[in-house]
This record gives structure tokens, sequence and C-alpha cells, in this order.
């Protein structure tokens, strides 16, 4: 039962900070439902009574659909790392005065409501109706507080994605219809009776779905507009936790339902990935606005975990777990500083900035810390994971590990030249009077350290949380 | 008198008919020639209600039956419905009259795209 | 049976209520218990509680999904009377008139849904457009107005002239005033008799009226100039109740009767979906006026609508009903926002979210709900029929450029709740926008979304 | 034993414990404490460091597990160090010179202010912190922490005043530089990984027969990689020249004694492999040759007194690498060692000079410092004389066994490594005559005088000095004295494995032996006294020279080529990826598809004329082509046959 | 194959009528395409319908022929006529529609015809087909009232909310209303 709760509490919340009148209140309301979200998500990753984590619920029978929901070990770590985010997110943003604060708060609950259902549905149509949802809370939140350009662009990525939701639909559907009982239960498609072309032609109606939440490169385009149009917060949540949309959506019902095609396209797709990896570096190694760079470095990372999930390899499947996690805290790290940064430059352009390191120490360490666990550097949390999947690639195709290797090289060089413009150099007329970050940003931000560095010391936690997906994905039919 | 013969008729009538409404301006005379796609279609019926009429009645060695009496019935329908849209149709096209002192139907053009 | 007779004899007592009395209120609110009085009256039938009986001779014939379907169009002809009551006070001074008109279509609608034979069908569809020529004529002093019904009328006319020569070659292959479609044939050799000729080209001719009256491509065009051109009230009254009703009268009559046309139905059939698609969708992309937008809309819906017509099974049915539903709900909304408003193009929305929540709430209800998002009635209603074609099978082709230009219907639709939502303005209004008309909206809005969360709830009457 | 591997925890958790303290408290801390824990840390790792190195000499040693940096059915990466002679002995020099060099920042860096002088001694002890990883860990895993983390430190360090875009540069260029080696040595793991399932030295040496010898050339030629990028060898070198750009303390520690010389621990480390991989071994000792001769000549015509120092640092790891690929395991860590010493010295040295001239780097406006600095004057020449090679100085012995290894390698590697050491010894005195020697070339300012420099800074020199004068005699080779070469004993058993493998050379008899290593001593005090003789006569003067030294002072335009050949490409590349693939390609495409749509729809609309004809034509037309379709359809050819038939 | 004969003795007669009253109809409905001015179109189309009204007689239609000629000939067109004249449209008033447009309905016409006959003519079971001409008296009021009082009562009900609509219509539309 406790699984509900994960999707009630933002919902309910989100409803009641809709209704809220426009003051403070609101502020602590959502921080308050967001903690209470965390509290339960931290007790479903621990619980282990299985009939405490599901769910079932009938709620169309006549579409042999119903309302189930089920946490393994990968949607306990995903709805722990969105219970942790959003609490970090509302406390990051809370000294700045959001216009219609009520209806920003209410918004970004509904989509943690979508996250979190999307994290544990169990029943294909269930799963793609919160995947909807989760999708929706975005499109306004982006086109009312976005940047100026936000409508068109805000427009251009809900429609981007919508179409390849509408290709997930299609592919559940005819699914479900091969499915001896017509059910959308996991456990039943997997036993779906296809011919081959009809798998394969399924396989990539799933894929391209779940390519362009990630995204994987050529599908990516949305994703640095929209990150740089989007309210930071919202971006946050985009590349913290929605990008792993994607990838969940690979591992939960992907793999298990197409493991034959899955081998089969694996080349393919490890190519395309690899190739968007090194192609997003090279972008981001030349990109002088902050924000981009980051939403470029983000393809790069993401281009490795769907890399990694289609080498077939337990240690891959077990890294990319971690890193979905590490690199959630990472990003959301990243962009809060970001965030910071232009609030207090009034410019992203890196070309503009310098020396902020003189007036922002504190700013400035945890930059570098963040930037540190952006290119993996050992004992920060991102390191064990991309051991492992880099370790996991290189089994797989030893060229293709050592091409992706590549993009270590690089990360090292955009973000190095980051942190070099933003913070060193001497100061000049726009960082003149730049002020030190805020204590409740620093406090949100000390968060994230502590578990950067924990997760780069000690994540067997991880490990062991994750296990059991690892286990179920590492069978061979 | 075989069938054929007044299916081809009625057909000619009909296409007679279309012609017209593609060919014409006039929004009455187009109006007339539905009205006489309509009265081919009533002769084809008859014919037909004829035809089948014969038919049972040879089965029925010569025994008057009354097959084929509803499609005289569905003419008679028809010409009730020819009769009401007629009414309504003239109102409409009076109306238009009234506004734009004109009935060629190429002046229709401020809806379009 | 009751829905037929009482929403003839309403139609007189509206006819009369003209005389009665000259307050526009009154008569409004008379029509409005008229109107529930027929939906309970029909409700009555469905559940066979009290039927008034009448011998007829086979030439109708009442099954529960056309007396559940009569219920669903009466509950939205009801709704559509609540939200826009006011409107049609301010159309034309023949209040009471247009009232009959209303009802005398709705007496068409529940013929159409219970016809047996051509005759009645014929009977039904002359009965539920003649009344529409003339609403759509309404507006005397308006051009466009004047230029819709004569459009209307002359396109209607000839289509019913093609009807009429597909009744009677069919009449002249069978000897009868059914469809049959060689439904004596079997299907597996599909010639075990031979099929008459006449039949199929009647057959085709039917067809092809019957798309017209359903605005399918490509016999659609009238569709957005007399959508355009009409009153908006009764263009919203024509693109939800009689729309679905045609397509119940188009489905009933060849759902399993087309074995005759042989594959090229399943070619035919496909192809106008695709056209009807394409044509809606594509076309309503630059549109600037949103009521003609929505004309063009229609038109899309109609192309998955028309899905129930391939794959005529059981999902079909309670899609089409579905469908009708959620989707009359959305549009009668949309458009009881729209009526109200000054300004018909996209510009005329901006700010709306600011001026009045709820309305914009509502309307952006009402547009996910068109533009099929999950959560909404709109969402099931496309499921269904995309689940009807996957079932079917044999046009996945199609299902995926349905899936296509879904994505393109979602950039019209999300246009207009940008323009409520993300510009600034503040729309001017020609009738007033009064609380009671916000909440009854907001109702109509819970109710897409209960039906988005519950399309069993409607369905349900399906398994009584 | 078992007493000394729970101790070997402390080792690390010292420094990193310093770096804590000095890292957060950096607001609140005075310098004199910072200083204080600084190098307190490292002291007490020496401490216990020293303690461990006589448990190995008794014999002890070990492997310590402290947990599990992950555990996974396929694979489990234990956080374990392991003690025995190779780490022990390089415990001693990090945390020896660590100890002496963060004495004498405290007084070199003493006009920081308090956060930023906090900040210098968080960055040391965190690099000591992960050198101390790196040479204490028992698997290749934990080495590359180490390795990484020592990298970031140079980063930082070098970029330690960054308020200078130049110092920031440099650091970058270090970086990833060294990101480019690690590259190689992770893609080494992942095959020794995918091979052989551990990364443990022990499990590998264990498993090393089940190896092809394709993969161990593979694995050693990644690991060499790895090697180039952080012992700076050919073509990865031009970092540390830049690198000069850090405090000079810093120089003498990273970029001298300890971090450069963690691939020649390395290969140590793995010298089994590398003595199973003839191929990769020829290749070290070529590159480590080449580096020694070509970083010498650059060294002839530097002025910078740092970079000069920098440029022999590479030289002499040159050698070390020289060695390994010889074959010559103990030489190579004997130089190491040496080379700890005396390069340190001459960097304190070098910083203590700096001090004193406020920051003049230039030799060229120096001389005569000997009256005024007696005491690093003193110094810098015993590591001068111990650098050069000339006995019984440190540098000799270890040379010699290089060289002598080489000579048994290869004749020709002799004759160069002796015009390398020849260069070195005139590089050297030259830099120490233009120093020291001659009359002063600078306008003393009467404020600051030019004086020498506090005891924090003297006294590390001292030891310094001692260590590189004597620090030789642990390894005195065999023709000399029998069985005085301590050290090969300690590491008998790291190399032993090795040993047994190299097939035995025609040793050379002592007599040869003492003729050669005469000979070349001579040669190298030929080339001292020439040095002195020349640097004396004639400044450089400070126009750019012309020709060959021209050539040599702008070090060959290495760095140069690398900006045009590799760096300006990679960028136009990637500008060519952002502005032409990303923009007009591919998104180009993404909107061209909706641009499409809209341009489907203005030209679809047009098909609604407004004119009734048209549309009824339309559906006429339209209705002729269904009856067409029906025409063409099957049924009606099946029907025609079954009817005709 | 008594019926056979009694078709046989009466062909020629009917025949005859038969060809007369069809060319007839279709000169007549050509006429009314090809004549400008609108009161001759009005005047042919009267002459076809009774044409057609003699072709329901050779059918012994007898009652749907009067029908016929007082709805059709009688009241419709008069209605029609009445409307001409009150616009007072004369050959000038409508301009000649556009000669592509002109050529493109004749050729989307003919084909239509073309199509439809191709497909009549292929139609086997019709090709034998006879219509019984001027026996059997299903066309006769006795009988058609009888049918249509007893099966076709309630759609001739139902014909009445036609009719009213129809009405209400003519109210809507026609009525000045002030304004």
């Amino acid at each position: 039962m406790i699984s509900v709760l994960l999707i009630l509490i933002p919902l309910i919340t989100a409803l009641v900070a809709f209704a809220m009148p426009a003051s403070g209140s609101v502020k602590n309301w959502a921080i308050l439902s967001a903690l209470a979200t965390l509290v339960v998500a931290v007790l479903a990753a621990v619980t282990t009574s299985a009939n405490l984590l599901q769910v079932n619920v009938a709620w169309l029978p006549v579409l042999g659909t119903q309302f189930s929901l089920q946490m393994d070990g990968m949607s306990k770590m995903l709805c722990l790392l969105t219970g942790i985010s959003f609490p970090l997110i509302f406390i990051a943003i809370h000294k700045q005065e959001t216009p219609a604060a009520p209806a920003f708060y209410g918004w970004m609950l509904l989509s943690q409501a979508g996250l979190m259902g999307v994290f544990l549905a169990a029943d294909a149509l269930l799963f793609y109706i919160f995947w909807e949802l989760a999708l929706i809370p975005v499109y306004f939140l982006c086109s009312l507080w976005g940047g100026e350009k936000r409508i068109a662009v805000t427009f251009k990525f809900f429609i981007y994605t919508f179409l390849g939701s509408l290709f997930m639909l299609t592919g559940i559907i005819y699914l479900s219809y091969h499915v001896p009982g017509g059910s959308f239960a996991i456990a039943a498609l997997t036993k779906a009776a296809l011919s081959e072309s009809q798998r394969n032609g399924l396989f990539w109606l799933f894929f391209i779905a779940f390519a362009i939440k990630m995204p994987l490169f050529p599908l990516h385009t949305w994703q640095p507009d929209a990150y740089e149009e989007a309210p930071t917060a919202v971006t946050m949540v985009m590349s913290g936790i929605m990008v792993k949309m994607g990838l969940f959506a690979v591992v939960r019902w992907l793999l298990p339902i197409f493991p034959a095609a899955a081998v089969q396209f694996s080349s393919v797709i490890i190519a395309l990935a690899v190739t968007g990896m090194l192609y997003a570096s090279f972008i981001a190694m030349q990109q002088n606005n902050l924000k981009r760079l980051i939403a470029y470095s983000s393809i790069a990372h993401i281009g490795l975990m769907c890399a990694a999930l289609f080498t077939a390899q337990p240690g891959a499947y077990q890294g990319v777990m971690i890193q979905m996690f590490c690199h959630g805290i990472n990003v959301i790290g990243l962009w809060i500083i970001a965030d910071a940064v232009e609030k207090k430059l009034g410019t992203r352009e890196l070309s503009e900035m310098g020396g902020l390191a003189q007036k922002a120490p504190v700013l400035a360490i945890l930059l570098v810390v963040m930037g540190l666990a952006n290119v993996a550097l050992p004992l920060t949390n991102s390191f064990i994971g991309e051991f492992m999947m880099f370790n996991g690639l290189f089994q797989y195709n030893m060229v293709w590990a050592a091409v992706a290797g590549i993009s270590i090289i690089l990360a090292a060089v955009y973000t190095l030249r980051m942190i070099q413009q933003i913070l060193y150099g001497p100061t000049n007329a726009i960082t003149e009077n730049a002020t030190d970050l805020s204590a409740t940003t620093r406090w949100a931000l000390l968060v994230g350290v502590i578990l950067i560095i924990v997760g780069g010391v000690f994540p067997q936690p991880l490990i062991d949380l994750t296990k059991d997906t690892v286990q179920a994905l590492s069978i061979k039919p | 008198m075989p069938i054929n013969y007044y299916i081809f008729f009625c057909l000619t009538l009909f296409s007679i008919g279309m012609v017209g409404v593609l060919t014409r301006r006039n929004a009455i005379i187009i109006f007339m020639c539905i009205e006489l796609m309509l009265n081919a279609v009533n002769l084809l019926l008859v014919a037909f209600s004829k035809m089948h009429n014969g038919i049972a009645a040879a089965a029925a060695n010569n025994a008057p039956s009354t097959v084929g009496g509803d499609g005289q019935i569905f003419v008679f329908f028809i010409m009730v419905v020819a009769a009401a849209e007629v009414s309504v149709g003239l109102a409409i096209i009076v109306m238009m009259y009234r506004n734009i002192h004109s009935v060629d139907i190429n002046f229709l053009n401020r809806l379009k795209n | 049976m009751n829905a037929i007779i009482f929403s003839a004899l309403l139609g007189v007592v509206m006819m009369f209520s003209g005389i009665v009395t000259q307050n526009k209120q009154t008569i409004t609110r008379i029509s409005w218990v008229g109107m529930l009085f027929l939906l309970i009256v029909n409700c009555l039938h469905a559940y066979g509680t009290w039927v008034i009986k009448v011998d007829t001779h086979g030439t109708l014939h009442f099954d529960s999904i056309g007396l559940i379907f009569n219920s669903i169009v009466f509950f939205a002809a009801f709704l559509f009377l609540i939200l826009s009551g006011s409107d049609i006070e301010k159309t034309g001074i023949h209040l009471a008139e247009y009232y009959a008109l209303i009802f005398f279509v709705l007496c068409g609608v529940s013929i159409l849904t219970a016809y047996n034979g051509l005759l009645m069908l014929f009977l039904g569809i002359e009965i539920m457009t003649i009344p529409l020529y003339i609403l759509t004529g309404a507006d005397k002093r308006n051009l466009k107005s004047n230029e819709a019904a004569l459009k209307y009328f002359l396109m209607g006319s000839f289509s019913t002239g093609i009807m009429l020569m597909g009744i009677a070659l069919i009449y002249g292959a069978t000897g009868r005033f059914e469809v049959t479609g060689g439904s004596g044939l079997a299907p597996s050799t599909g010639l075990a008799i031979r099929p008459s000729f006449l039949e199929v080209g009647g057959l085709l001719l039917l067809f092809v009226s019957m798309c017209f009256k359903v605005s399918a491509a490509p016999f659609h065009f009238w569709t957005p100039d007399v959508y355009d051109g009409a009153p908006s009230v009764f263009t919203s009254y024509m693109a939800t109740i009689v729309k679905s009703a045609g397509f119940f009268a188009f489905i009933k009559l060849f759902e399993g009767h087309t074995i005759i046309l042989g594959d090229s139905w399943n070619l035919l059939v496909p192809m106008v979906i695709f056209l009807t698609l394409l044509i809606g969708n594509i076309t309503a992309v630059f549109q600037q006026s949103v009521k003609r937008m929505l004309a063009y809309s229609s038109i899309a819906q109609a192309g998955f609508m028309l899905f129930a017509l391939y794959g005529t099974n059981d999902l079909a049915k309670e899609g089409i009903l579905l469908y009708a539903f959620s989707y009359s709900l959305a549009t009668i909304g949309i458009f009881a926002i729209l009526i109200k408003l000054k300004d018909y193009s996209l510009d005329g929305f901006n700010g709306l979210a600011t001026q009045y929540p709820m309305v914009a709430f509502a309307g952006t209800i009402f547009l996910l709900s068109l533009a099929g998002i999950p959560l909404t009635g709109g969402f099931f209603a496309k499921y269904y029929m995309l689940s009807a074609a996957i079932k079917a099978g044999g046009i996945f082709w199609l299902v995926i450029a349905a899936i296509l230009l879904a994505a393109v219907s979602v950039y019209y639709y999300f246009r207009v709740i940008q323009s409520m939502y993300f510009k600034k303005g503040t729309p001017e209004w020609n009738h007033p926008v009064s609380k009671s008309f916000q909440w009854a909206l907001m109702a109509v809005a819970v109710m897409v979304i209960l039906i988005g969360l519950f399309p069993t709830l409607l369905l349900n009457f399906f398994y009584f | 034993m078992i007493i000394m591997s729970h101790l070997v925890f402390l080792v690390p958790l010292f420094p990193l414990l310093g770096f804590l303290i000095n890292g957060l408290g950096r607001n609140l801390l005075s310098k004199k404490s910072i200083g204080a824990i600084g190098t307190g840390a490292v002291l007490l790792s020496f401490l216990v460091s020293i303690q461990l190195f006589l448990q190995v000499l008794q014999g002890g040693g070990g492997v310590d597990t402290l947990f599990y940096l992950f555990k996974t059915p396929e694979l489990s990466i234990p956080f374990a160090f392991q003690v025995d002679a190779l780490s022990a002995l390089f415990l001693l020099i990090i945390t020896g010179i660590g100890s002496l060099i963060h004495l004498y920042s405290t007084a070199y860096m003493h006009d920081e202010s308090a956060p930023h002088f906090a900040r210098y001694f968080a960055y040391l002890n965190l690099f000591v912190f992960s050198m101390l990883l790196l040479v204490l860990g028992s698997g290749f895993v934990i080495m590359f922490i180490g390795w990484e983390g020592v990298g970031l430190c140079s980063y930082l360090l070098i970029g330690y005043w960054f308020t200078n875009n130049d110092y920031n540069y440099a650091a970058r260029k270090a970086f990833v530089m060294n990101r480019i080696g690690d590259l190689g040595f992770l893609l080494a793991i992942f095959w020794i990984i995918s091979k052989l399932g551990t990364t443990e030295y022990a499990g590998v040496l264990a498993g090393v027969n089940k190896l092809s010898s394709s993969d161990i050339t593979a694995i050693t030629l990644l690991l060499f990689v790895g090697a180039m990028g952080k012992s700076a060898q050919i073509p990865l070198y031009t970092w540390l020249p830049d690198a000069m750009a850090g405090p000079t303390p810093v120089s003498a520690l990273i970029h001298a004694a300890t971090m450069v010389t963690a691939g020649i621990y390395m290969i140590a480390r793995t010298n089994l492999l590398y003595t199973m991989a003839p191929f990769t071994q020829s290749l070290v000792a070529i590159i480590g040759l080449a580096t020694a001769l070509f970083a010498a000549t650059i060294a002839l015509r530097q002025n910078d007194i740092k970079k000069v120092l920098a440029y022999s640092t590479v030289s002499q790891l040159g050698y070390m690498f020289l060695g390994l690929g010889v074959g010559a395991y103990t030489g190579a860590v004997f130089h190491v060692m040496t080379h700890a010493f005396f390069k340190a010295l001459l960097f304190l040295g070098a910083g203590s000079v700096i001090h004193a001239m406020h920051h003049e780097q230039d030799i060229r406006k120096m001389g005569g410092l000997q009256k005024r600095l007696p005491h690093t004057h003193l110094t810098f020449l015993l590591g001068c004389l111990a650098i050069a090679g000339i006995p019984p100085f440190s540098g000799f012995f270890s040379k010699d066994e290089i060289l002598s290894a080489a000579l048994q390698a290869n004749p020709i590697f002799y004759v160069l490594g002796l015009i390398g050491a020849l260069l070195t010894a005139f590089y050297m005195f030259r830099l120490y005559t233009l120093t020291f020697l001659g009359n002063a070339r600078f306008q003393e300012d009467p404020h600051h005088a030019v004086h020498e420099s506090p005891w924090q800074m003297v006294l590390p020199l001292y030891v310094l000095a001692i260590l590189s004068v004597a620090g030789g005699w642990i390894g005195i080779p065999e023709w000399i004295l029998p069985h005085a070469h301590r050290l090969e004993e300690l590491l008998q058993p790291i190399f032993a494995g090795s040993v047994a493998l190299t097939q035995e050379h025609s040793h050379l008899t002592h007599a040869q032996e003492w003729m050669l290593t005469g000979a070349a001593t001579l040669l190298i005090i030929v080339a001292v006294i020439f040095a002195i003789r020349s640097a004396s006569k004639n400044v450089p003067s400070s126009d750019p020279a012309s020709g060959f030294s021209g050539l040599l002072e702008n070090k060959w335009y290495i760095d140069e080529l690398y900006d045009n050949a590799i760096v300006k490409p990679l960028q136009a590349f990637a500008n060519l990826l952002k502005n032409a693939i990303e923009k007009s390609g591919i998104d180009a495409l993404v909107n061209g598809v909706g641009k499409l749509v809209h341009y489907g729809g203005r030209q679809m609309r047009l098909v609604q004329s407004g004119q009734v004809g048209n549309y009824i034509l339309i559906m006429v037309l339209s209705m002729v082509v269904f009856l067409l379709i029906w025409f063409n359809d099957s049924t009606l050819m099946k029907f025609l046959h079954s009817f005709f038939s | 194959m008594r019926c056979h004969s009694v078709i046989y003795d009466s062909m020629s007669i009917v025949q005859i009528l038969f060809y007369l009253l069809s060319g007839l109809a279709v000169f007549a409905s050509l006429m009314v395409l090809l004549s400008k001015n609108p009161v001759h179109s009005v005047l042919w189309l009267i002459v076809v319908f009774f044409a057609i009204s003699g072709h329901y007689i050779l059918l012994n239609a007898q009652f749907l022929a009067i029908v016929n000629l007082i709805v059709y000939a009688g009241a419709i067109m008069v209605l029609f006529l009445f409307v001409i004249m009150l616009m007072n449209l004369n050959a000038s008033t409508e301009p000649n529609q556009h000669i592509w447009m002109k050529l493109a309905g004749v050729i989307a016409g003919g084909c239509f015809l073309i199509m439809m006959v191709s497909l009549a003519s292929q139609a086997g079971d019709m090709a034998t087909k006879q219509v019984l001409m001027k026996d059997g008296n299903i066309g006769l009021i006795k009988d058609l009232g009888k049918l249509l009082f007893s099966d076709f009562v309630l759609p001739f009900e139902i014909t009445s909310v036609l009719f009213l609509s129809a009405m209400v219509g003519a109210v809507v539309l026609g009525k000045k209303d002030k304004a």
C-alpha cells in the first residue's frame, strides 16, 4: 500500500496547493509534502514485504487493464531519487519569489505524482497514462515560468515527446492483442506470441518513445532548448529525473518484453549511443552557454547509460542502476549552482564570467565538487557507475569502449573549461559585486555533496537495493 | 420490356441532372436539376417494382401479387420529402436573393479555405 | 418509440410556446424541462420499464445499443441546451421555432438509431437534415449564414439524390429496401451465390452519401463552410449531436453487410479514413479562426470515428458510444465558450486564464480531451478506436498514420491553450459569462475527466 | 605483521584529516596552526611509515582489506592496502620528502592570506593522501583512484594562483593530458578484468599464465600509456614544464619527487607482465631514452630556473623508463629514490633563490648569489653534483646501474644514455654557474635585500643535501663492494619473478666496469668544467636566439605543433558539429517537419475553394474513382470467370 | 409461358411509346440544361415530368402518375416558376459558368454514366429480367392505399414531422423580422 501513498501524497497536496492563497505559505506546504513523500519513499526502500509494495485494484476489467503498482529495486531507487530531489529543489529555490507560486508548486507536485506513477506502474496502460501525466505539468511549467522563447521551445518539446509516447501507445495496444487473454500486465506482455517481424517493429515503436525521452542522439534536439528555456527548478526535474524515465522504461519494459530484439539491435543502438556521447561532448566543448553546456554533458552521460543497457552485461546493468541515481543527484546539484550563478550575474554566457571564486568561495568549492562528480573522478559517486558501465561496454566490444572512453577526456575538457570560465581568472564588471550562495541553497547543495562523496566511497547500499532488478535482467531466456 | 432499358434510361436522366448541377450557376436551375435526378430515381424504382411484381406473378403463375408495391410507396415518400425540401430550399434561395440580389452560386465565396 | 413520439410532440410544444409567452427565459426553461423529460422517457424505454407500444411493421427495431446511444445523444443535447440556451436566445427572434427545430432534429436522430430498412433511414436523415438547413440560415441578415445554408442545402439534397439512386439500385437487385450486402454469401468463397452488380453499385452510392453526411473526405467539403457560416450555437449542435447520429446510422447500415464489396471494401474504408484524417488535421493547422479550426478538427475526429466502420467488432461499438459522448461533451463545451467570445480568432482567447480561470480550465480539459490526452474521455475514445482497428488487423500502417496525425492535432488544439494561458490580453465577450455558466462548464469538464478515469461508467450501461 | 597491517590505514588517514581540518577550517584557523596541522599530518604518517618499513625489513607485509568498494557477483573491488618492500620504500619517500616540503612551505608561502594558506595546505595534504592511496592500493582500481587523485591535486596546485589565467590553462593542460593517459590505464584495467576477473595484484600475478602473449602486450602497452601521461614521457610530456606555474614547493613535491614517478611505480608493480612482453619493454626503453635526450637538449637553452629543472626532471624520468625498459627494475626504483632526493633539493634550492629574489625566475638576471645565499648555494651545488652523476654522490650509483644494464641490453642505449648524462651535467652546471657564480646581474633595492631564507626552508635543504649525497650508498654495485646492494636485497621479492625469467647476459668483468665508469666519470667532469667556463664567460643575451639554439629555446616548437595539429583541428571539428550538424542539420530537420506540416496546411486549405461547383465536381469524380476501385477488384474477375465458364 | 405471349402481343405499341417518351424526356432534360432562360428551363422540366408520368402510366402506376403530375408538374414547378418570376431572372442574369468548369462537369457526369451503365450491363442477373408493363395492379390507388395504411403507416405518420419542420422553416426564413 505504501506505493499508492507515493502517488497520492503529491497528487492531493498538489490539488491543495492550487487552491492555496498566493503567499509564502505554499512554499512551505510544498516542502512539507515533498518531505512526507521522501519519508514514504525511504520506508518503501527499506521495507521488504512484497504485499506492502504491491497494489492490484480492478480498474477497467473490460480492457484487461488494472491499477497495479509494484516496486522492484530499481523502482525503489528511482522513487527514492524523486523523493530526495523534490525537497532539494524546493529548498534550493525557496528564497526566489515565483509569480503565481501556488500554481507553480501545484504543477511541480503533479509532475512528481506522475513520475512516481511511471516508476511504479506494473500495467502497460497505466504506465502510459502516468507517462503523459508526468509530461503535461512540465509543459505548463515551462510555458508559464520559462525564458523568453519558452512557448515555442516547450511546444516543440511537448509535441516531440508526445509523438514518441503515441508510438508507445500503439505498441502497447498491439502487444496486448497478441497476449493470450489480452492483458496489460508486464508478466503477461512478456508472453506475447509474436512473429519476428512484429517483434522487431514493436521493439522500435517502444524504443523510439524511450529514446526521445532519454534523449538519445539523434533525437535529442529538443533537450538543450528545453533545458535552457525552462525555469531551473523544472530543468532539474527534467534532467535529474525525467530523462531517467526513458532508461527506466527500457529496463522495466523493453528488455524483458523483447529480449531477443534487444540483442539483435544492440549494435545499432550502442553505435548511436556512443556517437551521441562523443557528439554531445564535442558540442559541449564549444558551448558558451552555461545551461546548454550542462544539457549537452547530460546527453553524453545518458548516452553511456543507454549504451550500457544494451551490452547485456550484468555489471553494466548494475552500473546503470547506480548511475541513474548518482547522475540525478549530480546534475541537480549542477543546475542549482548554474541557477545561482545566473541569478547573481544575470547572464549565462561563460565568456562574460570569471573570477567568481574570489567573490563566492563556497559556491566555488561546491561547483568544483559537482564538476568533478561530472567528470566521474574517483571517490565521487559517478565513478563507480561509469567504471562498471565502461567495463560492461568493454566486455561487449572493446573498440566501442575505447571510442566511448574518449568522452572521459572530453568531459574533463569541457567541465574544467566551465569551471575556469566561471570561477577563475580576474573579476570583471559583471562579477565585481557578486555575492556568495544563500544559506538555504548551501544546505541543499551540502546534502548533494554528502551524497556524492558517500556514493563514491561506499555505493554498496545502492547495489544491494537494485540487485534484484539486475538479476532479473541477467536471466537469459 | 427488358429492365436494362429502364436502368439505362434512368441512369441517363440521372447523369444529365448531375451534369446540370455541375455546369449551371443559377441556384434555382441547380435545384431543378436535383429534382430531375430524383425523378429519374423515382422512375427506376417504379420499374423495379414492376419487375419484381412480374417475377413474383410468374412464380405464382399469374396469381396477382402485391410484391413490389413497397417500391411505389417509396416513390411516394420521395415525392413527399421532395416537396418539403423544395419549400425549404426555395425559402433559403429567396432569403439569399433578398440579401445579395443574385442566385449565382459563384458569389458564394465568403466561406473558403 | 418514446423518443420519436415525444421529441415530435415536444417540437410542437416548443412551437406553440412561442405563442403562449414572449419571455425568452421561460421558453428556454421549457426547452430544458422538455429535454430532461425526453431523456428520462428514453431511458425508461432503454431499461424497458415503460414503452409506448406501436406496431411498426418492422420499419423500426429498437435494440439496447441504439437506445443507449439515444440517451447519450439526448444527454449531450441537454448539456448543449444548458450551456448555450442563453446564446440561442441571442441568435434571432424566432426562439420558439429554433427550439422546435432542435427537437425535430432529435426526432430524426432517434429514428436513425432505430431504423430498420432503407426507407426509415431515408426519412430519418431527411427529418434530421431539413431542420438543419433552416437553423444554418437562421441568422438571416448574415451573408455567411445565408451562404452556408444554401451550400448545405444544395449539396445535401445532391447527396440525397445519390443516396436514393443507391437505394433504388439495391432495391432492384434484391427486391427489398434493406442492405443485405450479400450477407447470404459465404464469406469464405465470397461467391457462393452470384452477387448482383446493381447491389454493389447501390452500396457504393449509399456509402458515398453516408460519407457525405458524416463529412468524411473526399465528401467533406460542405463541413468547414457550413460549420463556419452557421450561427455558432447551431454549429456546435450540428458538429456533435447530428454528426454522432450520422455515424451511428452509418455503422448500423454497413455493419456486416460488406462481403459483396469484397477486398475493395478493405481498400476503400482505409482510404477514406486516411484522407479524412489527413485533410482534417493538416488543414486545421493553418486556421486562424478557432471556429473554423474546430470545423476541420471535427472532420479529423470523424476520421477517428470511421475506424469503427472498418473494425466492426464489439470494441468498435463501445468505442463509438464512448467517442460520441466524449467528443460531443468536449465540443459542446469548447463551443459554449467560443460562442460567448467576440473575436473567434486565436487572439480572441488571449489571457482568458487570468480573466476567468474556471472557464480556461474547463476549456483546457475539453481541448485535452479532443487531443486525446490521457485522463480525459478523449483518450479512451481514441484508444478504443485504435484497438478496434488493430484488433481487426490489416491496416497497421493506417494506425501509425493516425498516430502521426494525432500528434499534429495536438499542435492546433494546444495553440488555443497557449493563447488562453501563455498570452497576455483580455478577451472581449459578446454574451456575459455568468457564474452559473462557469459552474456548468466545470461540471461538464469534471464529467469529461470522469469518463477519462472510468470509461466503464458509461459502458456499463452496455452490460446492464 | 598482524599488528602492522592494522596500522596501515593510519598512513593515508592523517593527511586526509589534515585536508579536512584545513579545508573546512580555512576561515577559522590561524596560519601557524594551519602550517602545524598540515606538516604534522604528513609527519605522523611518516613515522607510521618508518614503523611499517622496519617491519617489512623483518619480512613483514601483506594485504589489509578495510572494506569493499563494491561487491557484485561478477566483480568485487576491495578497498585494500598492500604493504611490501616497494610500497614501503615509496611510503618513506613520499611522507619523508612530503613532510620536509610541508615544513618548507610554511615559510615559502607565508605571504598568502590565511584562507588561501589553508587551501594550499589542504590541497597538499590531499595530494599526499592520494599519492599514498596510489602506492598502498592492493589492486589496480585503488591505484587508479590515487592516480586520478594526484592528477586532481596537481591540477588544483598548478592553478593555485587562480587569478592568473595562464596558470589555469597550464593546470587544465596537465589534467587533460593526464586523462589521456588515464584512459589507457582504465582500458588496461578492463582488459585485465575481462581476462582474469580480478584487479588485485596478487590475483593478476597468480593468473598471469592464463594470459596470452598478445593480451599481455596489449595490457602493458595500455598501462604504459597511462605511465606516459603521469610521468611526462614523449609524447605526453609537455604539461610538466608548464606545471611550473604552481608554487615551487609543489613543483618539488609533485612534479619532481613523487607524482611523476607514479608511472615508474606502476611498471615496477607489474614488472612481471612487462618482462613477459619484450615488445613493450623495448618500446618503454626507446621512449625513455628518447625522452631523456630530447628533454636534455631543451634544458640546455632554458633561462627560467624552474623550466631547466622541469626539463631535467623529464629527462631523468626518461632514464628511469630506460632502466625499466632494459629490465633494471631495481635500478629504476633506485633512481626514483635518489632523484627524489636531489631533484627535491634542487627545486627547494631554486625556490629559496626565487624567494630571495622576490619571485625573479630568470637566471640571466641572477648571478653571484653564492655570497648572499651560502646555505642555498652549498646545498644546490651538492644537488648538482648528485644529478650530474659524479661519484660518490647518490646520482652516480643509480644512474650507473641503469647505464650498465642498458649496456648489457644494447650498446647503443648505453652510448646515448651516456650522452644524455653529459648533457645533464652540462645544463645543470650552466644553471649553477649562471645562478650563483660570477657577479650579480640585478640591481639590489635597499628595502628588500636579497637575504638567506628562514630556517624552515634551510633545514629541509640540508636534510635533502645529506640524503642526496649519501642516498646512493645503499645501492653500491657488485664490482665496487660485494653484497653491498641493500636495495636489491630489499626489493628482491618484488622482482623475483622477472629476474627468474630474464636469461643471464654475458656479465662484464669488474675491470671492464671500472674502465667504463672511469671514462664516463671523466667525460662528465669535462662537461662540468666546460659548462662552468662557457657559462661564466658569455651570459646568454635576452634577445631571442637564432638557429639551432633558437630551436632549443623554443623547445623544438612542440607546443605549437600540438596546438596546430591537434587542439585547433578538434575545436574546428567541434564548431562544425555545433553549428553545421546540430543547428542546420539535425535540428533543422526536426523543425523542417513542423514547417512541412504548416506548409501542407497552407496549401491544402486552398482546395476548399468555396465554390459549390468544385465541391460537387470533386465528389462526383471520387465517386467514379470508388467505382473504378471496385472494378479493378479481383471479385469482379472471379465473378466473370464463374459466370462465363 | 402465357405471360411471355402477353408481353409478345403488346410489345410493339408499348415499345414505341417507351422509346417516344424516353426520347422526349432525355431531350427535354437536355434542354433544361441548355436553355439560357430559367423560365424555359422550368417549362422544359415540366415536359420531362409529363414524359415520366407517361412512363408511369405505361407501367400501369396510375397513382404515381397522377401524384407526379399534381405534386411536381403542378405544385412544385409552379412554385419554381413563381420564384423565378419574383426575382425576374432572365437569360442575361446568369453569367456563363467557366468553360473548363463546364467541360469538367460534362466529363465527370459522362464518366459517372459510363461507370454505372457498364456496371448495370455487367449485372448478369438483370440481363434476362423483364418489366411487367401494363398488367399487374399494384400501382392502383386501392392497393397502394392498403399498403400505405397497413405496413407503411408509421413512416406516413412520421413524414408529418418533416412537413412541420418545413413549415417552421418557411416561417423562420420567410418571415421578415423587425430588426
